[in-house]
This record gives structure tokens, sequence and C-alpha cells, in this order.
């Protein structure tokens, strides 16, 4: 039976500096049956950055991140991380390659508490065996406990201890967001993907939630990809930006020189942010 | 009561002395407790002193000395209160600083304490002193607890919390002599040295800074423990402000000296669930907390099922007819005695848990009057809540009630080593251990306050009532009179106003005018429910405190406070004759009230002067225009049409203080 | 009403995540278990025999179901046949083996329904909610077949059936016709209890986070590293292996002999509704689903004809099916999370006491 | 070795030597597969309506089958049995409708299934109450039902024998189809019908409650059931182990889809054919009898390869 909970650690190879290329797509292209998603996408992402993803709606935006976490295999094109080019893989293989992420309309456990959801993030790094688990002695109890602490530590960073116990279903939205953002760090991911973390909250969530971000990017060095439709906060965060529209890929440089583009403009005309 | 005896039996003088002996006698006892991370993490007696000595020594490696003051800035953070003794160690002064306060008033405080180390919790405080620091040249080094966001910053002058108690540890390891240097401080320290300094929110004029000795401390403490048996068993909760007197006596001054632990919440929006895990056995907090709980749980009963319901209130009325005579130990008849055991196990019982009193062996309110039926409510429940009258210039006790003679309307007798006598203006003052040395850099002010034979004026007016209880009417300098030659106690009507749940603040006016009028703020939980039960519909706060069925609901309230005046000989000319309903809730981010939660009467007079106007003008009808802070900070401006009303005087019905005695 | 929790303040993370944090809980637990050891002085050998033993037999098989459907999100029509293997293979093993102790025979007897489990929860990687069902429908049908079919299961008896030789523990005789009910009663109990412990555990733990992540969201579990044949082949195996005790001592320790048509699919379903009314993903509802879809009929079968309505025993059986199916729809519509919520309802209701919510 | 032959080679040896036998077979089959089919298409009626996956259907056709025999029994002619017996159906359905869908709108899809499970114990409690457990005989020729049969020559190939009621079985099931086929696309109901399959405020738009769609669409399955068994009790007879045969239905669904009524004819061919073969001529080599599980496996190695069934297209699935 043990086979059957063969530990699923992180990849031991090698580590990316700060600074290097974390993960390169190249001449990506996605479709479903005969429609394309992502025409010939290609950019990168550097190790410690925030990059942010914008485009009009259906521009590809989580086609995109569907793509570098694994979910889609695109067609044509390459994904390198961390300097290995990538095989085709199943998504919780991109988990255990230290990539974690949020869902654009939250995706939380909705049977479990706060804690129970965050430490669901944990998952991959424990390895306690089944029989241990029945018993809950030695090791699986050590597990238990030794990850409970970590959890608590994301609880107290991201300020959420009031809820900790509360079943996530009865949260409101903003806090849902929170407690989903708990538990993509509680997987201490390399990258990080959010997919529009502050859709439909109000300016002080949004403050909150940017606030946070900083921090996870600053104190603990992960690296952020983010897509969002709120300019300002996109221009707040990231240090680059690549704006794709129609699946293709418009623009890629720095907020500022991004915003004076005219391709940008011109895309975002009509959409009101 | 193991350690008891020990305590009766000690010859310290100093809080680190104290530290010292706990470290001692109760070295496996819990110390101090803090909720963090999910649990309750706990630091013995023994391990408080290695924390304070490694920070200790820290401090003194930044070049920390005798004389030096340190301010301590955050929430109540066991290392918050750690750096306080840790300054004491050093022959040093700590003054506690509000957390809340804006940069502004705390640059005043630092730069007149001439603070040169500055110990605070986080990132919004360090910003805070450094958004002023060009102001504040005495200040050079500050200490951080929580490092996060913090990292970029620039650490010549930041040090955080752990790296100063490694360096004290390896300072330590390196220097053997450095420990028994650290002892020999200690020692050396007298109880007429400077403790701490205190700068009390003064409703008027800038804050002052008590100085308080060791022995002021020290002696008032074990008086307050001596006086409700405190030992090391108890269990106290540390939640309000630091820089408040109270605090400081009850989590560290009683704490050290009982040994008792002090339990820190985890955050403050858990202090309650909070409150409840760790169920305390001595529990302080001021009228508006035990106004607030009684709110709750009456906001919540009427959302009860009538069977509950009309079960609750059943027994609620039987607690009101015996429940304090069963606590004062008073004769009560057997089914009584039954009912009142059968109501513990069904609402009392349960009510106390909820509250997490279920353990409390003391509790204590101050700082404002509490409204006799909250405060029966409480004690009728078997909880033994007592009320004290205290001052910062006291080391907090001036009077309490001793167990068995409590009163809704007095604050008690004088505390253990205290003198009380009333100035012929009605005015309080007393002497006692307890007297604070002196106002910091402010001779003329202490000179004020502070005879040459240590008799301290409270500022309060008042009387003792026969039965020898102190009853405390008003600030001395508010009581004034009507054109009539009326008294005139403006606070006294205020309380008795505010005692009704709906009606959150009150400001009096009459003082040289023809009659007594009032602003009336209401309380937007209780008023919101009962608006909620009659389905009064309200878009907005201003728009609820409008509606004429409220005005109904609050001037039935004023009616029957006027009653009540008519009552009192003293009070009765001073009846409230027009009042009106403010269209905002007062506030502290605009000034009105202090960041303790009392009313500036006098910003408050001028900034609605017209509505003043209004009411001695006779219009029954004011618009007005208000400014007003947001929470993000933002500022705007209000509008609304204030109504005013009439009620009617009822004659003075003689009496005198008869329900003082009840 | 009851509760105290005041002053119940946690120290360690290991007394924080106990089973029963709170104290009156474990009080609670304590005198239902104490009740459940004395139970054999006061009840008649009826009850034990006809009521309580099968009781917990069949709570453990809920509980085992409840792993599949109610913890992992996997709907499951063949817990009948899942019993069946454990039951049939258990027979093997005894008949095989007779010196080896009869409690190992039964615990290993798991083991192969285990197997079985893996191999028809195989499908469930690429088939999903009702479309699943079906495939355990083919798993019922195959393994009935089975067990007419294959004479060597029930050792070529003429009658088709599978009798319980009498065995002993520790000198007792605690399986066959001649074991006596107190006796068989202790040895249901305990292994209820045991096995209900681990696998509480075993919920708690990763294992059974996993399979809630998969019964919750499967697609984020997996974007979060849960491998879907990990954690749904673990779910059907650990399932099927409760339920494969549940069956061997079905037999063992309250039927005493059985035939095929025993673990047909309509055990399956008086299962799956005990997991139902007792609330899925719920163990302590699995009791009180099993509780209420056994007792009810007894009570009806002795309740009716006390009331003075005396009808054919069978007819009684038919009106308890109509009750019984009505109930369940009822529960459906005024409570679709079965017992347990409501039990946890009122046990909040006596936390926040008197008030009406916290 | 001589395993593989009796499994690769001989059964279709002996489909060549004997296919009249294989005819009689295929048929034998095919008529079991109508059936198969008329049950699931009650299924689909459903299912296509209220997104409810009526596991009761089974078992409304032993009790319309039921209730059509016993009035027949207490002395009602069979004409005016058959009458009354659509009007229990009726009934059943709008007491559906009323106690058990209209409660749980909105409730997720394993809820609903559940409540028809509930309501299949309920019923079949209900039928043996009123009823009786015991088996009873179709009253085939009080209803006109053509019996007898006949017998096709084939050269010297031998011959094949059909049950003129089986005849009549897949006609009537044509007609049926038929009808609900006209009932569909042509009547308002039947189109507002397939809006709500399509979505329910739709539905809405075109002026019909719900509550009176759904009673509708439950009462047309029932009359399918009746129908059903009729046919089935003509060629057994009428019993509740019709309940598990009536299970059959569900693999039919994989494969045919939950939504179409082609497919559900299809799929009920398939599995009525496939099973008898597989009886007939691979049975014997595991001793038989694996008509009662054969269907499912079908159904289940199918699923493997097409998970989204016979008729339905590739799912993508999104975040």
């Amino acid at each position: 039976m043990n086979v059957l909970v063969k530990p699923t650690g992180m990849q031991a190879d090698g580590e990316t500096a700060p600074g290097e290329v974390l993960l390169r797509i190249d001449s990506v292209s996605l479709s479903f049956g005969g429609v394309r998603a992502i025409t010939n996408i290609s950019f990168d992402i550097i190790k410690g950055e925030v990059r942010a993803i914008i485009g009009p709606n259906g521009a590809g935006k989580t086609s995109m991140l569907n793509v570098i976490n694994g979910f889609y295999h695109p067609q044509e094109g390459t994904i390198t991380w961390r300097g290995k080019v990538r095989r085709k893989m199943k998504p919780y293989e991109a988990a255990s390659h230290g990539i974690a992420r949020t869902f654009q309309n939250v995706a939380l456990f909705k049977g479990m508490t706060t804690l129970d959801n965050i430490m669901t993030g944990r998952g991959l790094k424990m390895h306690s065996g089944f029989l241990w688990q029945c018993l809950r002695v030695g090791p699986a109890l050590r597990e238990e406990i030794e990850h409970r602490r970590k959890v608590e530590e994301i609880i107290d960073f991201l300020e959420i201890q009031a809820i900790r116990k509360t079943p996530v279903g009865r949260l409101p939205y903003g806090l849902q967001k929170r407690v989903e953002l708990a538990r993509a760090l509680a997987m201490e991911p390399e990258l990080l993907l959010l997919d529009e973390p502050m859709a439909g909250m109000n300016l002080e969530e949004k403050e909150d939630m940017s606030r946070f971000i900083l921090d996870v990017n600053q104190q603990f060095g992960t690296t952020i990809a983010l897509i969002e439709h709120d300019m300002g906060v996109v221009m707040d965060l990231s240090d680059r930006v690549v704006v794709l529209d129609y699946g293709r890929k418009i623009a890629d440089g720095p907020p500022e020189e991004v915003q004076a583009n005219q391709d940008v403009i011109d895309a975002y005309l009509g959409v009101s942010h | 009561m193991a350690g008891s005896p020990v305590v009766e039996r000690l010859d310290e003088d100093t809080f680190p002395k104290f530290l010292l002996r706990n470290a001692r006698v109760f070295a496996d006892r819990p110390a101090i407790r803090e909720k963090d991370l999910g649990i309750w993490q706990a630091w013995t007696w023994a391990e408080a002193l290695e924390e304070i000595r490694a920070f200790a020594l820290g401090l003194r490696g930044i070049g920390f000395s005798a004389g030096d003051k340190i301010a301590i800035i955050g929430g109540n953070r066991p290392r918050m209160y750690w750096s306080m003794v840790a300054a004491q160690s050093l022959g040093g002064m700590p003054v506690p600083l509000y957390a809340d306060s804006v940069a502004e008033e705390m640059a005043y405080v630092l730069e007149h304490a001439e603070v040169r180390f500055a110990c605070v919790e986080d990132q919004e405080q360090v910003d805070k002193i450094l958004s002023t620091s060009d102001a504040l040249p005495k200040l050079e080094q500050i200490v951080y607890d929580d490092p996060r966001g913090l990292r970029d910053y620039d650490h010549t002058r930041l040090h955080s919390f752990e790296a100063l108690q490694e360096a004290g540890r390896a300072a330590m390891a390196a220097d053997g002599s450095l420990e028994a240097a650290w002892l020999d401080g200690i020692k050396a320290a007298k109880g007429s040295d400077l403790a701490m300094i205190l700068y009390t929110s003064g409703t008027t004029g800038r804050p002052k800074g008590v100085m308080l000795s060791f022995d002021n401390l020290v002696i008032s403490a074990r008086n307050g423990n001596a006086f409700d048996k405190l030992d090391e068993h108890e269990e106290t909760l540390a939640y309000l402000p630091l820089a408040w007197i109270g605090d400081y006596v009850f989590s560290i001054a009683q704490s050290y000296i009982a040994g008792y632990c002090v339990n820190c919440p985890e955050s403050l929006e858990t202090v309650l669930s909070d409150r409840q895990e760790i169920a305390p056995t001595y529990f302080f907090a001021p009228p508006r907390v035990f106004e607030g709980m009684l709110t709750h749980i009456m906001v919540r009963m009427e959302d009860a099922g009538p069977l509950k319901k009309k079960m609750f209130d059943g027994f609620m009325a039987l607690a009101r007819r015996v429940g304090e005579r069963i606590l004062n130990g008073e004769p009560v008849g057997f089914r009584d005695r039954l009912a009142y055991a059968l109501g513990e196990i069904m609402v009392y019982g349960p009510l106390k848990n909820q509250m997490g009193f279920t353990r409390l062996k003391v509790g204590y309110t101050a700082g404002e009057a509490i409204g006799p039926e909250i405060f029966r409510f409480y004690r009728s429940l078997g909880l033994n809540l007592k009320q004290l009258y205290g001052q910062t210039e006291a080391s907090v006790y001036i009077t309490m009630q001793p167990d068995g003679q409590i009163f809704g309307d007095t604050v008690g007798t004088p505390a253990p080593d205290v003198e009380l006598k009333i100035a012929e203006n009605g005015e309080v003052l007393y002497r006692s251990p307890g007297v604070f040395v002196g106002y910091y850099k402010n001779e003329e002010a202490t000179r004020a306050t502070k005879t040459e034979d240590g008799w301290v004026l409270t500022g309060d007016a008042g009387y003792i009532a026969e039965n020898g209880h102190l009853k405390i009417i008003d600030r001395a300098k508010d009581v004034g009179k009507l054109t009539d030659g009326a008294l005139f106690a403006p606070k006294y009507i205020e309380n008795k106003l505010k005692f009704f749940p709906n009606v959150k603040e009150v400001v009096a006016f009459g003082d040289g005018r023809d009659f007594c009028g009032v602003f009336v703020n209401i309380d937007l939980t209780a008023v919101g429910s009962w608006a909620e039960r009659n389905n009064v519909n309200y878009a907005s706060y201003q728009e609820l405190a409008a509606h004429p069925d409220v005005y109904d609901m609050i001037q039935d309230h004023v009616d029957q406070v006027n009653r009540d005046l008519a009552a009192e000989p003293m009070m009765a000319g001073a009846q409230i004759k027009r009042f009106l309903i403010l269209h905002k809730e007062l506030d502290a981010d605009d000034g009105e009230l202090t960041r303790t939660q009392k009313v500036r009467r006098s910003f408050i007079a001028e900034r609605y002067a017209p509505l003043i106007e209004a009411i001695y003008d006779g219009s029954t009808r004011k618009h007005v225009r208000t400014e007003v802070t947001f929470e993000d900070g933002r500022k705007g401006a209000i509008e609304a049409d204030v109504e005013i009303r009439d009620l009617t005087i009822h004659p003075s019905s003689g009496g005198g203080l008869q329900e003082a005695a009840e | 009403m009851f509760y105290r929790e005041a002053g119940q303040y946690k120290t360690t993370y290991a007394a924080d995540q106990q089973i029963f944090p709170i104290r009156q809980d474990r009080i609670g637990i304590g005198v239902i278990l104490v009740l459940a050891l004395l139970l054999p002085l006061v009840a008649s050998e009826f009850m034990l025999s006809a009521i309580a033993i099968p009781f917990l037999i069949l709570a453990l098989a809920t509980i085992g179901l409840n792993i599949l459907t109610g913890y992992a999100g996997q709907l499951s029509l063949g817990t009948g046949a899942f019993m069946g293997v454990g039951a049939y293979s258990c027979y093997k093993l005894v008949t095989i083996f007779p010196e080896v102790n009869v409690i190992v025979h039964i615990l290993l007897s798991g083991v192969f329904a285990a197997a079985a489990g893996v191999v028809f929860g195989l499908p469930s990687l690429r088939i999903k909610g009702l479309y699943l069902a079906v495939t355990t429908l083919a798993a019922q049908f195959f393994l009935e077949w089975c067990f007419i079919r294959i004479s060597w299961l029930y050792n070529y008896n003429a009658s088709g059936a599978i009798e319980v030789p009498g065995r002993e523990f520790f000198g007792t005789l605690i399986t066959g016709p001649a074991a006596g009910g107190t006796t068989r009663y202790y040895v249901v109990l305990a292994i209820v209890v045991v096995m209900t412990l681990l696998i509480k555990n075993l919920i708690r733990g990763r294992i059974g986070r996993q399979w809630m992540m998969i019964r919750d969201m499967d697609i984020a579990a997996e974007l979060m590293g849960v491998r879907p044949l990990v954690a749904k082949l673990s779910a059907f195996a650990v399932s099927s292996y409760v339920c494969g005790v549940a069956g061997a001592m079905f037999v063992f320790f309250y039927l005493g002999a059985s035939e095929p048509a025993v673990f047909s699919i309509t055990l399956s379903f008086q299962v799956l509704f005990m997991a139902i009314i007792g609330g899925l993903g719920s163990l302590v509802g699995s009791f009180f689903g099993a509780a209420f879809i056994w007792i009810l009929p007894i009570l009806l079968r002795v309740g009716l004809p006390a009331l003075g309505v005396d009808i054919a025993a069978e007819t009684v059986f038919q009106v308890a099916q109509m009750v019984i199916g009505a109930l369940i729809i009822f529960f459906l519509i005024v409570e679709p999370h079965g017992l347990a919520r409501l039990w946890a309802i009122g046990k909040e209701k006596l936390r926040v006491w008197p008030f009406p919510y916290a | 070795m001589d395993m593989l032959y009796n499994i690769l080679i001989d059964p279709f040896v002996q489909m060549v030597d004997a296919p009249d036998f294989l005819i009689q077979v295929v048929w034998e089959g095919f008529v079991a597969g109508v059936l198969y089919a008329l049950i699931a298409l009650g299924f689909v009626l459903i299912y296509k309506a209220s997104g409810v996956f009526n596991f009761a259907q089974g078992i409304m056709v032993v009790f319309a089958g039921l209730s059509l025999v016993g009035l027949h029994q207490k002395g009602v002619p069979a004409w005016l049995a058959l009458i009354l017996a659509i009007g229990i159906m009726a009934i059943l359905a709008v007491c559906i409708e009323k106690f058990v869908m209209r409660p749980l709108v909105g409730q997720p899809d394993i809820i609903l299934l559940m409540a028809t499970i509930g309501m299949t114990y309920f019923l079949i409690g209900l039928g043996e109450v009123i009823f009786g457990g015991e088996p009873k005989q179709m009253i085939t020729s009080e209803l006109g039902l053509p019996t007898g049969s006949t017998a096709f020559e084939m050269g010297e190939r031998g011959l094949v024998i059909l049950q003129h009621i089986d005849i009549a079985a897949a006609v009537i099931a044509l007609l049926m189809v038929g009808g609900l086929a006209v009932f569909f696309n042509r009547t308002r109901i039947g189109r507002a019908l397939r809006a709500v399959a399509d979505d329910h405020t739709a539905a809405l738009s075109v002026g019909i409650s719900l509550n009176q769609i759904w009673a509708i669409v439950w009462f047309a399955a029932g009359i399918v059931a009746l129908a059903t068994g009729i046919m089935w009790g003509a060629r057994s007879d009428v019993s509740f182990a019709l309940e598990i045969v009536a299970l059959k239905a569900l693999p039919v669904l994989i494969l045919g889809g939950f939504t179409s009524i082609p497919g559900a004819i299809i799929g009920g061919l398939i599995i009525g054919i496939g099973e008898k073969v597989g009886e007939i001529y691979w049975g014997g080599l595991v001793g038989g009898g694996i008509e009662s599980w054969l269907a499912y496996v079908i159904a289940l190695v199918f699923l493997l390869f097409r998970p989204q069934g016979l008729f339905g297209e590739k799912i993508i699935e999104r975040i």
C-alpha cells in the first residue's frame, strides 16, 4: 500500500540565481480543435521579478497561465524551466517543480476550513507513510505539527488569524482570495502564478492584496507572474509587463514603456479601465 | 496559594528585583503568555529573565545607560513589556506611547521626553517615527520587534529585537563580568528612583509627562494585590494601551509582585475569542467595554427564539432580584437559591462562558462612571465586578470598592494608605504613597496639581456619601452654574443619559446659560438592531439619527433622566430643556474624542457652534455642514438638517441621595 | 449549554489538533464508550445478536463507503460486492489455514477486497460522477456473479452457501452458530472502534486531505501536486478494505452462514442510504445512518403490532421499505447533509447557548 | 491453447455453421435491446428536461405493469385497466413533481439521484403492499396484443422463429420514438422541453412553468414505462426482478449519452445484442450467466476509450 503514497518532492536540479531566466516561453501556440487560443508567443520570466500578463478579455491570458503550469499542452513551441526544456507533463508535476497558482474564480476546497485549505498546500512536502498516518504517531504526527507551524506562519503573514478555523465557504469573497493566496504560498513555490488576484475587490482589499503580493516578492524572493485588469495595480506592482491581444503578443517591457505603446492603447480602446 | 507567603515577606522595591526574585521563586511558573502562530506560547519567569537580560545587555551595547529614556510604541506583546523592564534594569525609564496616535502627536512626546531610544512593534511605527525624525535630533536608536517589510530599510539606526538579544547574549558569553555588572546595577537601584514617565492624554492642552517612582508603583500595586488577595495563580489579559497607567500596573507591577501570568491576545480581531480561551481570573476594562459586551448580548438575544427568550428574561429577572444579594452573601430564600442555581446552569454559566469570565475572581472598571444597570447586570450573574477611582498621578488606586460594599453610583472607600478630602469647591483631593513625583519638565503644572504637603487635586468634583463611599459628579472645572444659579454638572447629566444602551455619547451645555441643552450621539449597534426589529429603514447613520421614531425614543430617555435629576436636590435645577441628535458619530480622527474616547467638550463647542446657537435661540431645525475624515484618511464634508426638541421640566422632589445606598 | 470552553486554551499544536479538542466532548465520548462496554449486562441475546452487532458492522461498512463517496467524492453502488469479497476471501482463508487466528483472517480478507476495489477503481481516473456509478455497478454484478459461479469460493458446497466454522480466540469461541452473543459483540465492538479511530486519523492527515481536495475541486487539486491516480485509487483501496472487513464480520459474527444473495445490490443500496441519511463525509454520521436504517425496520416490526396494527411480517417489511424510501427523500429535502449535519447544528447551538448564533 | 481456440475461433465457427441460430440469437438480443432502449428513453426524457438522473425509471416500469395487471385481476376490464394504469402514472408523475422534484430544485445531481433511489425504494414497498410481491402474468391477449409466433424458412440453413409479441414490441417502440420525436419537434410543450434542456430561464420565456413541464415529462416517462412494462411482462412476467434488469438501462445510456434519443435506441440495441451473443457464444466458457454483468463491462470498456459517450463531443476542461 505504501507505494500509493510515494513521496513527490521538489526537484533537486540546478537552483536558479536571482536575475537569471527562470522560465522561457519560445514561440508557443495553442489551439482547441480549430480555435486558436495562443499564437506564437515568446517571453521570459526572470527569477525574482513580478511579471504582469495583461490584455483585453479573451486575449489568452489564462490559457497562457494554464500552459505555464502544464494544464494545457501547446501544439507548438517550447517551454524552458530553470534552463531545461520542459517535456510534456502532467499538471501535478509542474506543482512539484515549484509552480503554484491561484485561480480567476476562487478554487478553494469548499468542504474544508481555512487551516486545512492552507495545509493542502503542504501536501508535496509531507511524506509520512500510510500506516504511520493511520496511527498518527511518530513521523506522521511530527510532520503534521511541523507543517501546521509553517502554515501558521503564513496565516500570520497574511493576517487571517481570525478566520483560521472557519469553513472557507462562509468567508467573504475578498478573504477567500486571500486564503487562496495563502494556500499557494504554503507550497513555497519558486514561481507563483496569480490569475486576477484582485478581481471583484473593493479599493481597501485591493490595497491590502497589493501589499501582500509585494511583501511575498520581497520577503520570500518569490518570482510572481500575475494577470490583472486594473492597470493602476499592474503599474504599481510589476517590474515587466507582457501584453496579449487575440492570442498574440503585442508588447513586452517595463510598465511605463508598455503604457505608452500605441498598439496597447489601441487594444485597450473601449475597454474600460 | 503556594507562593503567597513568599509574596508577603519581600523586600524587593524595583521591578527588575522582582523579576530576579520570581525567576527564583516561581522559576517554572508562566510569567507571560502570547497567542502566536495559533497556540498559546508561554515564557516561565526564568525564561523571561533570560530574554530580558539578553535584551538589556543588547540595549546597553548600543549605548543605553542609566537615566536614558526609551519610548515604547506598540501593541500588547511580550517583547514590549520586556523592553520596559529591561530599560529599568539599566537604570533607564520607559516612556510608553499610544500606538494608534498619529505621527505629530508622537513627535511631541518623543521630543518633550528627550528619548534617545525607541522600541517599537513594527514597520508602521518605524515609519511614523522616521517621518518626523528630523524634528527629533535626540532620538538615536530604534529597535523593532516584527522585521516584516523593514528588510530594505537603512539599518544604521535600526535594530531588530532578536539582533539586540543576540548581541546581548554574545556580549555576555564574551565577558563573564557583564552579567554580574548588570545584576549589581539592579541591586544598586532604589525604590525612590524614577520607574517611568507616562504621558496623560489631557482632555485639554498638551499631554503632561507623569513621573512615577518605583515606590509609587510597587506600593500601590502591592496594596492592590493585598486588597483582592491576588497571587501567582491569577491569569489576566493584556489588551489595553501600553501608554495607559492601568496596563502598566495590571500587566507589569501587580504581575511582577504577585507573580501571576499575563496573556497577550493574538490580534485585535481575536481579543474576544482569546479572552474566552484564557478565561482571566483578574480582569480590568473601562465601562465602554462592559457596555459593549452587554449590548452585544442583548442584541443577539433579540434574535433568539421566543421560548429561549422567555427563559432568558425570566432568569435575568430572577438574577436582578437575588443575584447580587447572593454574591454579597446576604440571606436569600431557599427557593430563590434553587432557581438561581438552575439559572446558573441554563443562563448565567453559559453567559459567563461566552464572555470568558467563568474563572473570574475579581473584575474592575474605572476611568468613567459605569451605568448602574450595566454594573448590576454583571454582578447579578455572580461576577465580582467592582469600581475603582484612580489616576495616573496616583499610580491608579485612589478609592476601591471593598467586597460586600458595592454600590452602583459610588466608587468606593479610600484604597489602602490613601487619605481623601473634599475641598470647599467640591474638588476631591488625595494623598498616598502612590502620588507621582512630578510632571516631567513642567514645574508649574506640578505645583498646580500637587500641594507642598503632598495632596493632589484630582480635578474631579464629588462628595462622600453618608455610607463613606466617594461619589464623583464631574470634572471640577466643568461644574458650572446656570444663569439662575442652579448647579450644572455636565458629565453627571451626560453619564445618566449614556447609561441607556441606545445612547453612545452625550455633550451637555448650560454653564452660564439659561438652561441645559444636550447633543446626543446614538449607538449604531443598539439603535440599528432596534430599527431592524421595528422595520425602520435607513440608508446611513445620518438618516437613522434624523429619524423621527429615533427622536421619540431618545426623547423618552431624556425625560427619564430629567425625572432622576428632579429627585436629587443638588441636581434638580439643571434638567435638560432641549436636545438634538447629532448627524455624525463623534470620532477621535476628527479630534472630537480623545484617544481614550473621552469627549473634547470645548472642541465640540466651537465645531458645532451653530447647533448650540440653535438650541438657545429656540429654533427647531438647523442646517449644518461638517468636515469629516473617512477611514481611508480622505477628508470630506457632510451636510444635514438637525431637528431640536423641547422637553418638560419636572418639579424637584427632594429625596436626597437614597439611591446611593441601594 | 453544557459547554464551558472558557479556560480551555491550547499550548501545543498536538492539543489543538486532537480529535475532540473540547473537554466536554472528550467526556461525552468516554461515557458513550463505557455504556457500549456495559451494554451486554442489560441487553438480551436478541438485542445483541440482531441489533447491536449488525448495527456496528454496517456502521463500519458505511464508514467504508463514506471514505469513497463522502470524502473522495467517488459515487459507488458496489459496496455490497466489496463486502462480499471480504466475506468470501475470509471464508477461504479460514478453511485453508484453519490454524491461523480468525481475527487475522478477518483483517486480511479486507486486503482482497481492497485489491478488487483498486481494479474497479481504475476507470475512475477517466470517468466521473454518474458514469462512475455504472462502473461500480459492473463490479457489483460481476462479483455477485463470481460468488455464484465460482464454486471454489464456497468449497463446492451443494447449497452454494458458506457456513462459518466455529473458531476460538484465546480459548473462547467467537465465530460460528455456537458462539455467544456477548463474546461476538465485544469482538465486533473492539474491531469497529479501533478501525474507526484509524480511519479518523487517516482522514485528518495528508491522505484524507488529498481525498477531499479531489472531491471539492479536482483540477485545483491536481495543479497543487495531487496525483489523481494515487488519491483516487488509495480511496478505493481503503474504502474497499474497510467494506471487506465489514463484510467478513457480517458473515462471521452476524449471519453465521451466507449465500451470494446477501451481497446483492440491495445491500449496496442499504449501505448507501446509511451513508446519505447519516451524512456524507462524516464518520459519526455513518453510525447515525446505520442505526437509523437498521433499527427503524426492527422498531416498525416490533412497534406496529404493538400498536395493535396486526399485519403480515413481510407487509411490515414492505411498509418499512416505503418509510425508508420516503424518509430518504424527506432528508434530502430538509437536510441534504444528513443526521450528521443536524448533530453538528445541535452541537453548535449548545456551544453558543444561550445565543442563537456566535 | 485450447482455451484460446475456445475463445477466439470456436464461437465464430459456430456462428457460420448455424447462421439461423445466429440470427435467432441476434433477434432475441435485438428485442431485449429494444426494451432496454425503451427504459433508457424514459431516463433520457427526464434527464433532458430536468437534468435528473431518474434511477426510478426501472421501478416505474414494474409499477406500471403491476398496476395494469393488478387492476385487471381485481376484475377491471383490460381496456379500462389500461386507462386507469395511465391515470395512475399521471398521478404518480404529479406527486413526484410536487413532493420530490420541486422541493429539491437546484440541488446537486448526486442529491437528485439519491432522491430517485429513495423513490425506487418507496415504489417497491408501495407496489408490494398494494399488489403483493409475487410475479404476475401479463394480460397480453386481453390487451389485444398478438401472441404466437411465425417461423421463417431459410432454405436448408434451418429456420428462425419470431414471437409476434416481439415484433409488436419492436413496432410499438418504433412508434413511441416517432411519437416522441414529433412531440419534441412539433408541439409547443415539446419545444418548451427542449428549451428547458438547454437552460431553465429560456423555458420560462416560452411561457410554461417548470413545474408543469416536469410533471408532463414525468408523465411521458410514465407512459413509456407502462409500454415497456407491458412488452416486458408479455415476454417474461411482471415481477420486481425487472427492477434489476432495468438497471441495464445505465450502460445503455453510457453508450448513447444521457440526452440523445437515437443514442438510447442504438445503445440499447448494442447492449441487447452484445450481451445475448456474448452469453450464447462465450458465456458457456465461464459457466454461463454472464448476461448479468456483460452489459456493464461492455459500457465500461467503451467508456475507457470514449469517456464522453457515443455521441457526446470531447470535453475541454477549463479553470
